[in-house]
């Protein structure tokens, strides 16, 4: 391979970032359970990315790749999950809204 | 025989609760044997320490956490005392604390508690006497809070905070000389030249545990304890914890630093002073006799923050009378409490002619912690003011002979109040003689101390010429 | 050995599930079975002189690549206990056969986790097996409706915090796993104590993400809000494991995993440690005095002594790891016996609140008693268990010359007898309320295991030099 | 390398999309969206099986539990998604800018990296790494599905309960 390693590290880092800051933004921004989810999975999408390049950029993909899989299936488990949890939320309160559980302080 | 000693208490303690389905008679009694059978051993090691032996067994663990009972004169001499006025309350308190809930639990505390205490005064591992050390704060704990009530729950919670906060203190010293010697065995460190700054950590831990300035708040709340109680607490042993290890660590163990004692005389001066000024404005009984306590234990620390001969011996000498006698004041407390039903001084008086053994026991134990000749606290404090004087520190010696006259002054206001006087309220009689007789039994005892002070006397002098015989 | 104490549990719970519906209602014995096997096992292999060799079959045939030392026996068997006490408080508490059968099952995979956890040797198995076991728990949490009236929302609240936080750990571990791909080129403990011996900031930057990680996992201050929400919205046997050992293995024990086995004698990262560690002992501690649940309380106190094990890693590392493990083994005891306790009460009283409460001592008289015994352990009083790993875990600041930080762990033990004392003060002494002049103590169901914690902290507490010696002839 | 820089672009500008967008549906279509593009980066870097699990599992399995999870969910009254509307775009417009801002510093650093080069002598395919060496990841993968069918076993009974 004959790709500058650091000026193409720092690009696909700074890519990485971005889907980060966006999936950060996304959870953080909102009260929509829904929404937090779909932040939280753009956060896992900036991780499997970072860690394809990680395999790409140091001539070991076949491991990351063996990783991104073990990844993608835990992924799906948690969505599955979290899903699952929203609906008897919604079923509870008729609602998606975050507020409703800030019922617990200190 | 030390092994003995130390765990026939501590282990036996926790059979109590079982022994006491069976029979409560069988408990008590057992209760005492276990206690008696420390006092036993300690007296057994009496001819040996005489002869200036010194008998040591060991448990070797790693990382110098070894167990290590050493029985030298000055152990000995300390686990008489505490378990001879151990036994006399464990006695006492077979009647008195049979009216009240949670029987059990009092026995296996107090038990527990002289256990720990034997372990505390033979252990010459500086991290098993934190051990024994905290096994009496919990042990103190619980009794303190006996009645359960919120108040007495919130004191107990108290003392047990701020002793707590002094042995945390002092364990930070405790590494601290680690750090200096690489060991815990106090026997391997005898001699070290201690820097200031952790004499002062290991200070604080001492001061905290025999309520002198600036700890000594939690102890006249105490007294919410069943009499008993505070007289264990008090009089006989918990206090004296913090004398004796001091006597341990910087008499014993450490080169004597100079600085230490202005430092230690001035607080026990200051000490003593103040609490004899609360114990003459109180009109609680048992606080009057507790504030006694901080102000006699100024004394021993005195004795001990001289440094000579004379002094160290005087403050033993009255860590035995003191005991003795104050535990006498403390019980009397308790039978005038329990049979009175008020512990207000201003609501009691001329009880001397339904209780007259009572307040017999109690004017000589009284007298005997004023320093009248020829009772037992006489000599003690008569030794200790002598060495004060020796040792050219007049004002503190002054200071002190105010103290003691502070003494008469309110533990006599104390007596007429009680027992002199027109009666009020309803007449109180002695109802149990079995409390009674251990009064006067205690009083007796600081009579025949002072007549017959050379045997105790004698046990002292080896003491102290093994204490200070080596670093002097 | 170290395969089959993954495979025996994974098969347990396939058969369970094989089996006909009528014979569920054995699950929980079969798991408490599996449970006790395993702890058994974890202590053979790890503490005593019997050959286990005869299983080597198995890792021809399997290629997991395990490595179990001390640590990890420690933690297995602190799984193995704190599970069985889980299972029987579940057994009292849950009231649905099939909510039992799922906390059984559920219970063994999240066992597989731990033990994983104890026993993996590289960055992502780490990953993989803390993940197991968090969801694991985190269906528990939200599968159980017991109690869940008095609970109201807080499941949901306490469940959602927990799964976020969680993948927002997962998020910071795989990033730094990518890093370490990148400037170690292997992910396993070995080439990563290789790359950190070399000079790189990459690799640090990696480590530190990692950390971060296993920080919000373990519920260390500055991470530690979800904790106290997850552990008060859980039922009971959930919140015995979660405190007992979860949140333990997946946070504390990994890194005292890595901690121990990537990083050399130097370590730059030190000051982190103690740092957190600190931070995390006296915020812990303060919450906790400022709490009326009980629970809660247990739970802050738990943030609290967390700091320990963290602050002891930031020591001497040798002595550290053996407090910090020392210090794990008895807190995952104490606060599981207590978390029972807690279940006792609330299936007695209905209710946490130490407000409402008072002079239950008098009715509930073993409750009172293991409780004073684990709070005393926790606060580090002698001659308990808790008192010797808090003492190794001070020596061992002390011998790296950390003094101000040794100095705040001890001072710190009077904060968590300050607030232990008061719940004993609120909870068990006093006069009885009439509210409570008819209640009666717990089940023997929920005694037993109770009594048999607080019987081993002071088993250990007394008999500890004798345990140490074991502890260190064995090699570690 | 333009044209990997143009895809990455895209990629982000779909993440974007589906975390700026009103409805939640659309939202979910975006995340599909940027599975897929992911997974053509990935399949062009040269992750090929990696590539087809994220496009078959991301962005079609996680993406239809989405889509169903907000097609049952929406029942809110028009008023107030109106309003949420509203407050909506007061929470997210600064987003796109802080992104650009991010993008922008980013591209500025320039500094040395240590990249560990190993020879790819021991990385085999990707097939051998996953089923002899990392057996412990997929019997962790088992246990994960495992506890994932208890949880939908649990949460669709504890449902079934509550329409009772």
């Amino acid at each position: 391979m004959t790709i500058e390693i650091p000026q193409s590290f720092w690009l696909y880092f700074t890519f990485f970032a971005l889907l980060l800051v966006d999936g950060l933004w996304c959870m953080l921004a909102t009260h929509n359970l829904v929404r937090i989810l779909i932040g939280l999975e753009i956060l896992m999408k900036s991780v499997t990315f970072f860690l394809i390049v990680a395999g790409y950029l140091s001539g070991r993909m076949a491991l990351a790749q063996a990783l991104v899989i073990t990844v993608i299936v835990i992924e799906v488990v948690v969505v599955v999950v979290v899903a699952g949890v929203i609906l008897g939320f919604f079923r509870k309160h008729d609602s998606l809204d975050v507020e409703n559980t800030r019922s617990m302080k200190g | 025989m030390l092994l003995v000693a130390v765990f026939a208490p501590l282990a036996g303690a926790f059979l109590l609760p079982l022994l006491g389905s069976v029979s409560r008679r069988l408990r008590d009694v057992s209760a005492l044997a276990m206690v008696l059978v420390s006092l036993g051993c300690s007296l057994a090691l009496v001819s040996g320490a005489l002869r200036g032996d010194i008998v040591s067994f060991s448990i070797i663990g790693p990382l110098g956490l070894s167990l290590i009972l050493t029985a030298d004169a000055l152990a000995v001499f300390m686990a008489i005392v505490s378990s001879l006025v151990g036994a006399v309350i464990m006695l006492f308190s077979f009647d008195y604390i049979s009216h009240y809930e949670n029987q059990n639990e009092y026995y296996v505390m107090a038990v527990v508690f002289l256990g720990a205490m034997m372990g505390l005064v033979f252990s010459t591992n500086l991290i098993y006497l934190f051990v024994f050390w905290e096994i009496t704060g919990i042990a103190s704990w619980r009794l303190i809070g006996f009645y359960r009530g919120k108040a007495d729950v919130l004191k107990a919670d108290k003392a047990f905070l701020i002793t707590a906060l002094g042995a945390l203190v002092m364990l930070v010293g405790i590494l601290a000389v680690y750090g200096l010697t690489g060991t815990f065995d106090l026997t391997a460190m005898k001699g070290t030249a201690l820097p200031l700054g952790i004499s002062a950590l290991l200070l604080i831990g001492l001061l905290s545990k025999s309520a002198t300035l600036p700890f000594q708040t939690w102890l006249p709340d105490a007294g919410v304890a069943p009499a008993p109680v505070t007289a264990l607490l008090h009089a006989a042993v918990l206090v004296k914890i913090g004398v004796y290890v001091f006597a341990r660590l910087f008499l014993a163990t450490f080169a004597f630093v100079e600085a230490l004692r202005t430092i230690v005389a001035s607080l026990a001066g200051a000490s003593a002073l103040v609490s004899a000024g609360a114990a003459l404005v109180e009109t609680d009984f048992k606080r009057i006799v507790a504030y006694s306590t901080v102000s006699q234990i100024g004394f021993i620390f005195l004795g001990l923050a001289m440094g000579n001969p004379l002094g160290a011996a005087g403050a033993l000498l009255y860590i035995l009378m003191h005991g003795l006698a104050k535990a006498g004041l403390f019980l009397s407390a308790g039978i005038v409490e329990q049979n009175a039903g008020t512990k207000d001084i201003t609501k009691l008086g001329g009880l001397i002619r339904t209780m007259p053994w009572t307040a017999a026991a109690f004017l000589l134990c009284s007298f005997s912690v004023m320093g009248i000749p020829p009772f037992g606290g006489f000599f003690g404090k008569y030794m200790v003011l002598s060495a004060a004087v020796s040792a050219n520190e007049i004002v503190l010696a002054t200071v002190f002979f105010v103290g003691a006259l502070l003494t008469i002054l309110y533990l006599f206001r104390l007596f007429t109040k009680v027992f002199l006087g027109e009666p009020k309220g309803t007449p109180a009689a002695e109802k149990s003689r079995l409390m009674v007789a251990c009064v006067v039994l205690l009083a007796a005892l600081s009579l025949i101390g002072g007549l017959a002070v050379g045997w105790p006397s004698e046990l002292a002098r080896v003491a102290i010429s093994q204490m200070l015989g080596v670093t002097g | 050995m170290s395969h089959l104490l993954l495979l025996v549990p994974f098969l347990a719970v396939v058969v369970l599930n094989l089996l006909p519906k009528r014979a569920r209602g054995a699950a929980l014995w079969v798991s408490f079975g599996v449970l006790g096997l395993e702890a058994a096992a974890a202590f053979v292999e790890r503490f005593s002189s019997i050959d286990s060799s005869a299983f080597t079959w198995l890792e021809s045939v399997f290629g997991f690549r395990l490595a179990a030392d001390h640590l990890s026996g420690l933690a297995m068997l602190c799984a193995g206990i704190v599970g069985m006490v889980a299972l029987l408080v579940a057994r009292r508490t849950l009231k649905d056969a099939g909510e039992k059968f799922f906390f059984a099952n559920l219970v063994l995979v999240a066992l597989v986790g731990i033990n994983g956890i104890a026993m993996v040797r590289d960055l992502f198995s780490l990953y993989v097996f803390v993940e197991v076991t968090a969801i694991a728990t985190f269906i528990l949490i939200t599968a159980s409706r017991s109690g869940a009236a008095s609970r109201g929302e807080q499941v949901f609240e306490g469940a959602w915090k927990y799964i976020i936080l969680s993948v927002v750990a997962s998020v910071l571990m795989l990033t730094s796993i990518g890093f370490f791909l990148l400037s170690a080129g292997d992910i396993t403990f070995d080439a990563v104590k290789t790359a950190l011996g070399a000079p790189g900031s990459l690799t640090w930057v990696a480590m530190a993400l990692f950390l971060c990680g296993l920080f919000v996992k373990g519920g260390l201050v500055p991470f530690h809000g979800w904790l106290a929400d997850a552990y008060t919205a859980a039922p009971a046997p959930v919140s015995v494991f979660m405190a007992g050992i979860v949140t333990k293995a997946s946070g504390i024990f990994a890194l005292l995993r890595i901690v121990s086995s990537t990083m050399g004698s130097a370590l730059p990262g030190r000051e982190i440690l103690l740092v957190v560690g600190a931070l995390t002992i006296v915020v812990g501690a303060f919450l906790a005095l400022g709490q009326s649940n009980m629970k809660r309380m247990l739970a802050y106190s738990s943030v609290s002594q967390m700091g320990y094990i963290v602050l002891a890693l930031g020591g001497d590392l040798n002595l550290g790891i053996l407090a910090a493990g020392l210090h794990f083994f008895n807190h995952a005891i104490s606060k599981s016996q207590l978390f029972a306790n807690a279940a006792a009460i609330e299936e007695q009283l209905g209710t946490l609140n130490m407000d409402e409460m008072g002079g239950i001592g008098a009715r509930m008289p073993v409750t009172a008693g293991t409780t004073a015994v684990a709070t005393l352990s926790i606060a580090g009083l002698p001659p308990l268990a808790g008192f010797w790993s808090k003492l190794l875990i001070v020596l061992a600041l002390w011998n790296a010359k950390e003094y101000g930080f040794a100095a705040v762990a001890i001072l710190a033990s009077l904060v968590t007898l300050a607030y232990f004392l008061s719940l004993q003060r609120r909870v068990f002494f006093g006069k009885t309320h009439p509210k409570w002049a008819h209640v009666k103590e717990a089940a023997p169901g929920l005694l037993v295991p109770v009594v048999a914690l607080a019987l081993i902290t002071i088993a250990l507490g007394v008999g500890f030099p004798f345990a140490l010696r074991v502890l260190l002839g064995g090699g570690a | 390398m333009i044209w990997m820089t143009l895809l990455l672009v895209v990629l982000v500008l779909a993440a974007l999309w589906a975390s700026m967008t009103t409805a939640l549906l659309r939202a979910a279509l975006g995340l599909a969206l940027t599975s897929a593009l992911l997974a053509v980066v990935m399949f062009s870097m040269g992750a090929t099986l990696a590539a087809v699990m994220e496009l078959s599992v991301c962005a079609g399995l996680i993406s239809v539990v989405l889509v169903s999870v907000t097609s049952l969910t929406q029942r809110r009254p028009l008023k107030e998604a109106l309003a949420n509307r509203r407050s909506r775009l007061r929470r997210y417009w600064p987003l796109p800018l802080v992104l650009i801002a991010v993008g922008v510093a980013l591209s500025f650093v320039h500094a040395p990296v240590e990249i560990a080069l190993r020879v790819p002598a021991g990385d085999g395919d990707v097939r051998t790494v996953l089923w002899s060496l990392r057996q412990l990841d997929l019997f962790g993968q088992i246990l994960i599905l495992l506890a994932g069918v208890f949880g939908v076993l649990v949460l669709f009974r504890k449902e079934a309960k509550h329409d009772d």
